[in-house]
């Protein structure tokens, strides 16, 4: 007998633009393996990066918001996106051992602060609270035969005293979930680097070396695709493929899923609950070539 | 009121408990040193903080201590390893007790001075003297000395008659 | 605003208890109980001990049964058969103090046969015992209970107590007293300990006060004034308290016997209080090797130090 | 009625400038008790004293007071005097009336007032003194040595030449430790081996020295001068007595393919080994974990070759229970291991070093073994994958130690010096090679280090980039090295052969366990805690129990050899007397009201408290009690001031002659 998963879910501003299909197939895949999800009533954005660069009062007042507005739905907190992940769980962490900055955010609020609500990644629901064996048998067209390389970014994972996830310096969770849907995981050098997140928009050419050594490494390893966490690593590996690969004058052609992308493949849910169209790089082909679509 | 002269008057009693590894060697230090500070205090050794007995500070006010200081080693100094730490819990339990049943905090101070610290035992003893001189004299302790019994009113009729056929 | 406490479980509690207790008298995994039982007055309990199987039917519990009976197992133990395992009926709060005692060497946890008392709370010792028990006659320690099932026990009946969020009367007073001024709270207090007649009911129903000769009671040196004027209570319930800060598990015992009406154990919680903002330290169920007063850390406050 | 006698010092005008001291003698004189009261110029001196003396003869004086200077400047000098006057040297004490009166104070009237008021109260104290005997404690002149590494070999060749008995443990099947593993030594790049072997035959030769190897401290009791130390002697499987130390049974042994932990699992050993050929005693071992005739019962092939018959299968592990008067500990370190999880360790790991999965990341001791002649390789740098000579090498410093984030905040002190002299080694052996080292600060003080260090530099050419590695992958054969060089402020990568990791100095595993047995206090990292950082830095809190090595805290071969010395030099002190005394300022029990809730025990920061039975006549056990040993009390009084029933007592300070004072005020 188990308990029923509820959540309160807060999906972020990047999954309700240029992300929609991270937040589709999340809804989908939660759906499908019966895990109720009710999105934050009125939420509104954490901050973000630009926040805490300016000012931290600010930033800890808009993820504290966030956070009381989600004790308003019954579960833990499901996040999809990496940088609200980080920016929750920091305000909580932040908020817990300052007395002084909780009382200062309490006067911005104007109200008493409820921080101890579980604020939980997808990751972590499907490995920890779901369980991987609960997971593999919801499975029924596993990812048999596909490589796939779990790109993990910056921000799943660190600092650990705040995130919690997995080991800050050789997690294994996106691993363990995708294994656990059929697919085959490549040991490979970049996992843990940076994309270089936010310069896309002001300083392109960071991001465009950044990313192109990311890829680099996934193909060496011989991965078939990439699997994120994070809207912004997607937007830097996929949106940027094409450019890189005019850049460097190689070629890629590595397709960039979010995690409930391919895990949603492998419980049954078609490409047009899932998103797939929007992806910059076709993933059709390759998973045509692997008898999964 | 006239308070110059009551400055004047009143010369409170600070008694100090010392050990004698860190602080009555500072104190020993600002004499070699011939520092100056006021006369009031009398020093009373211990081997270490941790040999002071929170009832030694309580008999200590009920004697007419007007002040109390209590002085040990820098936490990590202790000539016996733990003793000041094992000190600093009980006191700063004990100071609570005290402030709970209306003492006021500032007749009792807490420090850590070394045996190098002969400037800084000048200062805590000087500062200490001149507090509590300002506060003047320790009362609450001699006033119930001096009283019998309960001051509670006889307020209720059975308390009257009972009180009645004493 | 009045609020009726919910004790129809302790019938069925009363029940499990006896039959408990008739079963482990009988196949001698025990040689005695102390628990409670009926007592002349209507609605009354007493403390009994019992050591034959025959007599488990006196036991029952009640919202009369106040009494902490961990005391009867040290200080009182001469009743007590030495022989084999005792066992005893303890409340959450009964059971910090037992958990204490054993920290503190005074009792072996193999020697004891604990019988948990599932509790929705205990009459205040200012009603009558046969009062019914509600927000305004439930004993002040109840409201502030975090140990209504006992944990680590030998036996628990099954039944759960189910209790209303209640304000929490000791630290509504402790809140009070510490937003006087110190000349206002020496007042409150010199008041409070000139009643004290140094009976020392408090200190002979205290499971802590096991030691044999009292610092109180020496007079060389004499450390305490002895005498029951206000200068000998005042010192005696400072010693008191301090004697037991980190130590009392909050069963109350001593404000409850306090024929003068001194509210004892609101320098207890008040100490308890600060041991938790200091070190984070409460009574528990766990025994506990070494109490906040006999440990330390390198990094304890000590702003109160220049 | 007590007859104290006060004696007032002028010390020269030092006192009687701001005293009046003959008002004081006057004033004092009258208190009750003092029988006798006078002034003297100089008390300390000669004439004072025989002052002093004749009082307390004439006067038939019970009781001293000496109001001068400090007692922590005569109270030595005074209690002397009343001792050879015949009266107990604790029933005289000093009022201090000089630093703490009237060097402090100029006003003569308030001076006064108070200098009576510290000599009142000094008479009330002293009439509650008691007599305290000395106390006296047997010495057994016999020493333990937990450690058979440089440390323990100095330490108990210096006491055994002093002509005591030593018993030396090692855990491992032979001496030698740390040391025996290194190629060269810096600064002077001398053969570790050839100056560490002769140390080791001395000490199998030296007839003062009992050794036992492949040996475990089981337990410690009683204290100073007088412990019982068991000691669990594992079973060798080989008999010490009838083994030649020939070596036929090595070379018989089919099993040879156990990696050899002295060479840090780069070589390989037979099942039946000694560790290294130099190994003391030169008697091998069975290691039963891969030994065929353990594991199925078969071969025996090594007792069939064995000529004197030694080989013994049925061998059992001993109980040796030895007397021993004082203990050295120097049970030295060991390297943290990235490759090993660090179970219960304080640092985190180092995942982005890849969990040590990269074969061609070793550490300093594994280069040590790749250097030193007699390793595996023959003194040849190979890479452990494929043995291929590394043309790049990257040496990373401060891996663990310094690193907060990653648990631990210490330095490990010899890094900077021995990665120094791997890129020297390193270079002399490859000459066409590039040795880079990532550090944070270079520490080199030490006779002759810096110079040392920068020899490393300016002759043998390696880069030093100030900064650290953030993460390292393999590329192909490489190792990419991803860094930063602060200095410039710029990002690096080097695709490196071989990358050496100078990982942090740790305590022995189960060093804490060693010293719960010893009764020894040890910090977070578990290394053990000395009575005081700067003036007892070899001694432990717990009496008789000293320190030698890195076991206190991460140390070079000649800090080693040094505090080896010096705590053999401390171990003679307490043997150059039949009987241990000392001062009698201890703490007792008043055992009829003890209760036993042993808060005394747990604030003990000695361990001094035990628990003991009492039982009436026909051995019934009527309660347990506290007992302090007088021999190990350091005599702090924190047990008096817990207990809640005042039943244990520190003499010298008891409540009663505390009280008294504050009764005096």
């Amino acid at each position: 007998m188990t308990t029923p998963l509820n959540y309160s879910y807060y999906p972020g501003c990047s999954l309700h633009a240029s992300a929609g299909e991270y937040d589709l197939s999340t809804r989908e895949l939660f759906k499908a393996l019966k895990i109720g999800l009710t999105e934050v009533p009125d939420w509104f954005c954490c901050g973000a990066t630009p926040a805490h660069n300016v000012d931290e009062l600010l930033s800890l007042s808009l993820c504290a918001k966030n956070l009381e507005l989600a004790e308003q739905v019954e579960g833990d907190l499901a996040v999809a996106c990496a940088a609200c992940f980080s920016r929750l769980k920091t305000a909580q962490h932040v908020l817990g051992e300052s007395p002084v900055k909780r009382k200062q955010v309490e006067k911005a609020l104007d109200a008493p602060l409820h921080l101890d609500g579980n604020v939980k990644h997808l990751l972590d629901i499907l490995a920890r609270d779901l369980g991987l064996e609960r997971l593999a048998a919801a499975v029924n067209k596993p990812l048999t035969g596909l490589k796939v390389a779990c790109y993990y970014g910056c921000l799943l994972t660190r600092p650990t005293d705040v995130t919690n996830l997995d080991c800050v310096e050789a997690p294994t969770i996106m691993e363990r979930v995708i294994e656990s849907a059929g697919a085959t995981t490549v040991a490979w050098t970049h996992r843990l680097e940076c994309c270089g997140a936010n310069f896309t928009l002001s300083r392109p050419g960071v991001v465009i070396q950044l990313a192109n050594a990311i890829l680099d490494s996934a193909k060496a390893a011989g991965a078939d695709c990439i699997m994120v966490g994070c809207p912004l690593c997607h937007g830097n590996l996929d949106i940027r493929q094409k450019e890189i690969e005019g850049v460097y004058n190689v070629e890629y052609n590595l397709p960039v899923f979010y995690l409930t992308q391919l895990v949603g493949l492998a419980v049954g849910l078609g490409p047009d609950k899932l998103g797939l169209d929007a992806m910059i790089v076709n993933p059709m082909p390759l998973l045509k070539e692997k008898n999964l679509s | 009121m006239h308070p110059e002269k009551q400055k004047h008057t009143f010369e409170p009693k600070i008694i100090a408990f010392v050990c004698t590894w860190c602080t009555y060697a500072g104190a020993d230090l600002a004499g070699t040193s011939r520092m100056q500070y006021p006369p009031n205090v009398r020093v009373l050794k211990f081997p270490c903080t941790g040999r002071i007995d929170p009832v030694f500070i309580l008999k200590a006010f009920q004697q007419g201590a007007d002040g109390v200081l209590v002085s040990g080693c820098h936490p990590g100094d202790c000539h016996y390893i733990a003793g000041n730490f094992h000190a600093r819990r009980r006191f700063a339990v004990f100071r609570k007790l005290l402030e709970f049943v209306g003492v006021d905090l500032n007749r009792l101070q807490f420090s850590w001075v070394s045996a190098a610290e002969g400037g800084k035992w000048v200062e805590v003893v000087t500062d200490l003297t001149e507090k509590v001189r300002a506060m003047g004299p320790m009362t609450e302790f001699r006033e119930l000395a001096l009283e019998e019994q309960w001051s509670g009113a006889i307020n209720t009729p059975e308390l009257e008659e009972a009180y009645n056929q004493i | 605003m009045t609020k009726s406490i919910d004790t129809s479980i302790y019938a069925a509690v009363s029940e499990a208890i006896r039959a408990e207790a008739q079963r482990i008298l009988s196949d001698g995994t025990v040689t005695a109980i102390v628990g409670y039982a009926a007592a002349r007055r209507k609605g009354s309990a007493q403390p009994i001990v019992i050591s034959s199987a025959d007599d488990a039917a006196k036991l029952i519990f009640t919202p009369a049964c106040v009494n902490n009976l961990a005391v009867y197992l040290t200080k009182a133990k001469k009743e007590i058969p030495k022989k084999g395992k005792v066992g005893i009926v303890v409340k959450g709060c009964d059971l910090k103090a037992l958990s204490g005692l054993m920290g503190e060497s005074q009792l072996k946890r193999e020697d004891l046969y604990l019988i948990g008392v599932p509790c929705a709370g205990v009459l205040a010792s200012t009603v009558q015992p046969a009062t019914e028990l509600t927000s305004d006659s439930i004993a002040p320690k109840c409201t502030e209970c975090d140990a209504q099932l006992p944990g680590g026990c030998d036996f628990v009946p099954p039944q759960a107590p189910l209790t209303p969020g209640q304000t929490r009367k000791y630290a509504a007073e402790i809140a009070r007293l510490e937003a006087l001024t110190p000349a206002e709270r020496w007042a409150y207090w010199k008041e409070q300990f000139s009643k004290c007649i140094k009976c020392y009911a408090c200190r002979q129903v205290c499971p802590f006060c096991f030691c044999e000769q009292c610092l109180c009671d020496r007079n060389k040196p004499q450390m305490v004034d002895t005498t029951p004027r206000p200068a000998g209570n005042t010192a005696w319930h400072i010693v008191r308290a301090m004697h037991l800060a980190g130590r009392c598990a909050g069963c109350a015992e001593c404000e409850r016997v306090c024929p003068m009406d001194i509210p004892l154990n609101l320098l207890n919680r008040k100490m308890a209080k600060e041991l938790k903002e200091l070190y984070d330290y409460e009574a528990g169920f766990e025994v506990n090797d070494k109490g906040p007063l006999n440990s330390y850390t390198e990094k304890d406050d000590q702003s109160f130090i220049k | 009625m007590s007859r104290i006698g006060v004696f007032i010092c002028h010390c020269g005008e030092n006192i009687s400038r701001t005293v009046d001291v003959e008002r004081v003698a006057r004033e004092v004189g009258l208190l009750p008790g003092v029988a006798f009261s006078t002034d003297y110029k100089y008390m300390c001196s000669d004439p004072g004293q025989n002052l002093l003396k004749k009082a307390i003869q004439e006067q038939k004086l019970s009781h001293v007071v000496v109001a001068a200077c400090s007692p922590r400047m005569h109270e030595r000098t005074f209690r002397k005097a009343v001792e050879a006057a015949g009266l107990n040297p604790f029933l005289c004490e000093m009022a201090n009336i000089r630093e703490h009166c009237s060097w402090v104070h100029e006003n003569k009237e308030e001076a006064t007032v108070k200098a009576v008021e510290i000599v009142g109260m000094m008479v009330e104290r002293v009439k509650k003194n008691r007599v305290l005997p000395t106390i006296t404690v047997p010495v057994t002149k016999r020493s333990l040595v937990i450690g058979g590494g440089i440390a323990g070999i100095q330490a108990a060749l210096d006491i055994a030449d002093a002509g005591h008995e030593v018993i030396l443990v090692e855990r491992e099947p032979s001496i030698g430790g740390h040391m025996a593993q290194l190629s060269e030594t810096f600064p002077t790049l001398d053969c570790s081996q050839c100056i560490m072997t002769p140390k080791m035959v001395d000490v199998a030769n030296h007839p003062k020295i009992r050794l036992y190897t492949y040996s475990e401290i089981e337990l410690v009791e009683g204290y100073i001068g007088n412990f019982q130390v068991t000691i669990r002697k594992k079973a060798r499987s080989v008999d010490e007595d009838k083994c030649t130390g020939c070596g036929v049974c090595m070379e018989k042994c089919p099993i040879r393919k156990i990696p050899n932990k002295f060479d840090c699992n780069l070589g390989m050993r037979p099942a039946i080994y000694v560790p290294f050929p130099q190994a003391v005693p030169n008697t091998p071992v069975i290691d039963r974990e891969n030994c065929t005739k353990f594991k199925t019962g078969k071969c025996g092939l090594c007792q069939k070759v064995c000529g004197p018959g030694a080989v013994d299968y049925e061998q059992e592990d001993r109980l040796i229970v030895e007397p021993v008067g004082a203990i050295v500990v120097a049970t030295g370190f060991d390297l943290y291991n990235i490759t090993e999880k660090p179970k219960g360790s304080m640092i985190k790991g180092y995942g982005e070093f890849g969990h040590g999965k990269i074969p061609d990341v070793i550490d300093g001791m594994t280069f040590e073994r790749l250097a030193s002649a007699s390793g595996p390789t023959g003194g040849k740098i190979l890479r452990p994958s494929d043995g291929k000579e590394p043309k790049q090498i990257v040496f990373i410093q401060c891996i663990g130690s310094r690193a907060r984030e990653k648990g631990i905040s210490y330095c490990s002190k010899v890094c900077c010096m021995y990665t120094a002299k791997h890129t020297m080694l390193y270079h002399h052996k490859v000459h066409d090679g590039q040795a880079y080292v990532f550090f944070m600060d270079a520490r080199t003080p030490g006779k002759a280090y810096d110079e040392f260090w920068r020899r490393s530099i300016e002759e043998e050419e390696a880069v030093y980039i100030r900064g650290m590695v953030s993460r390292l992958y393999q590329k192909g054969d490489k190792i990419v090295v991803m860094g930063s060089d602060i200095a410039v402020g710029v990002q690096v990568e080097i695709e490196a052969d071989m990358v050496v990791l100078a990982t942090a100095v740790q305590p022995q595993a189960g060093a804490d366990a060693l010293a719960q047995k010893l009764g020894i206090s040890y910090d977070k990292y578990n290394f053990y805690s000395e009575a005081h950082a700067k003036l007892r830095p070899v001694e432990c809190a717990t009496a008789g129990i000293y320190l030698a090595g890195a076991c206190q805290g991460p140390k070079d071969i000649p800090d080693t050899v040094s505090q080896a010395s010096a705590a053999a030099a401390k171990v003679m002190t307490l043997f150059a007397k039949d009987k241990l005394e000392r001062e009698p300022i201890v703490a007792r029990v008043r055992e009829a009201g003890c209760v036993g809730c042993f808060a005394c025990k747990k604030v003990c920061a000695y361990g001094a408290v035990e628990e003991k039975e009492i039982r009436d006549r026909q051995g019934n056990l009527i309660k347990v009690v506290a007992y302090v040993n007088p021999g190990v009390c350091g005599g702090c009084g924190t047990c008096q001031a817990t207990c809640p029933s005042k039943c244990v007592e520190l003499d010298g300070y008891t409540d009663e002659q505390i009280v008294a004072m504050i009764e005096a005020l």
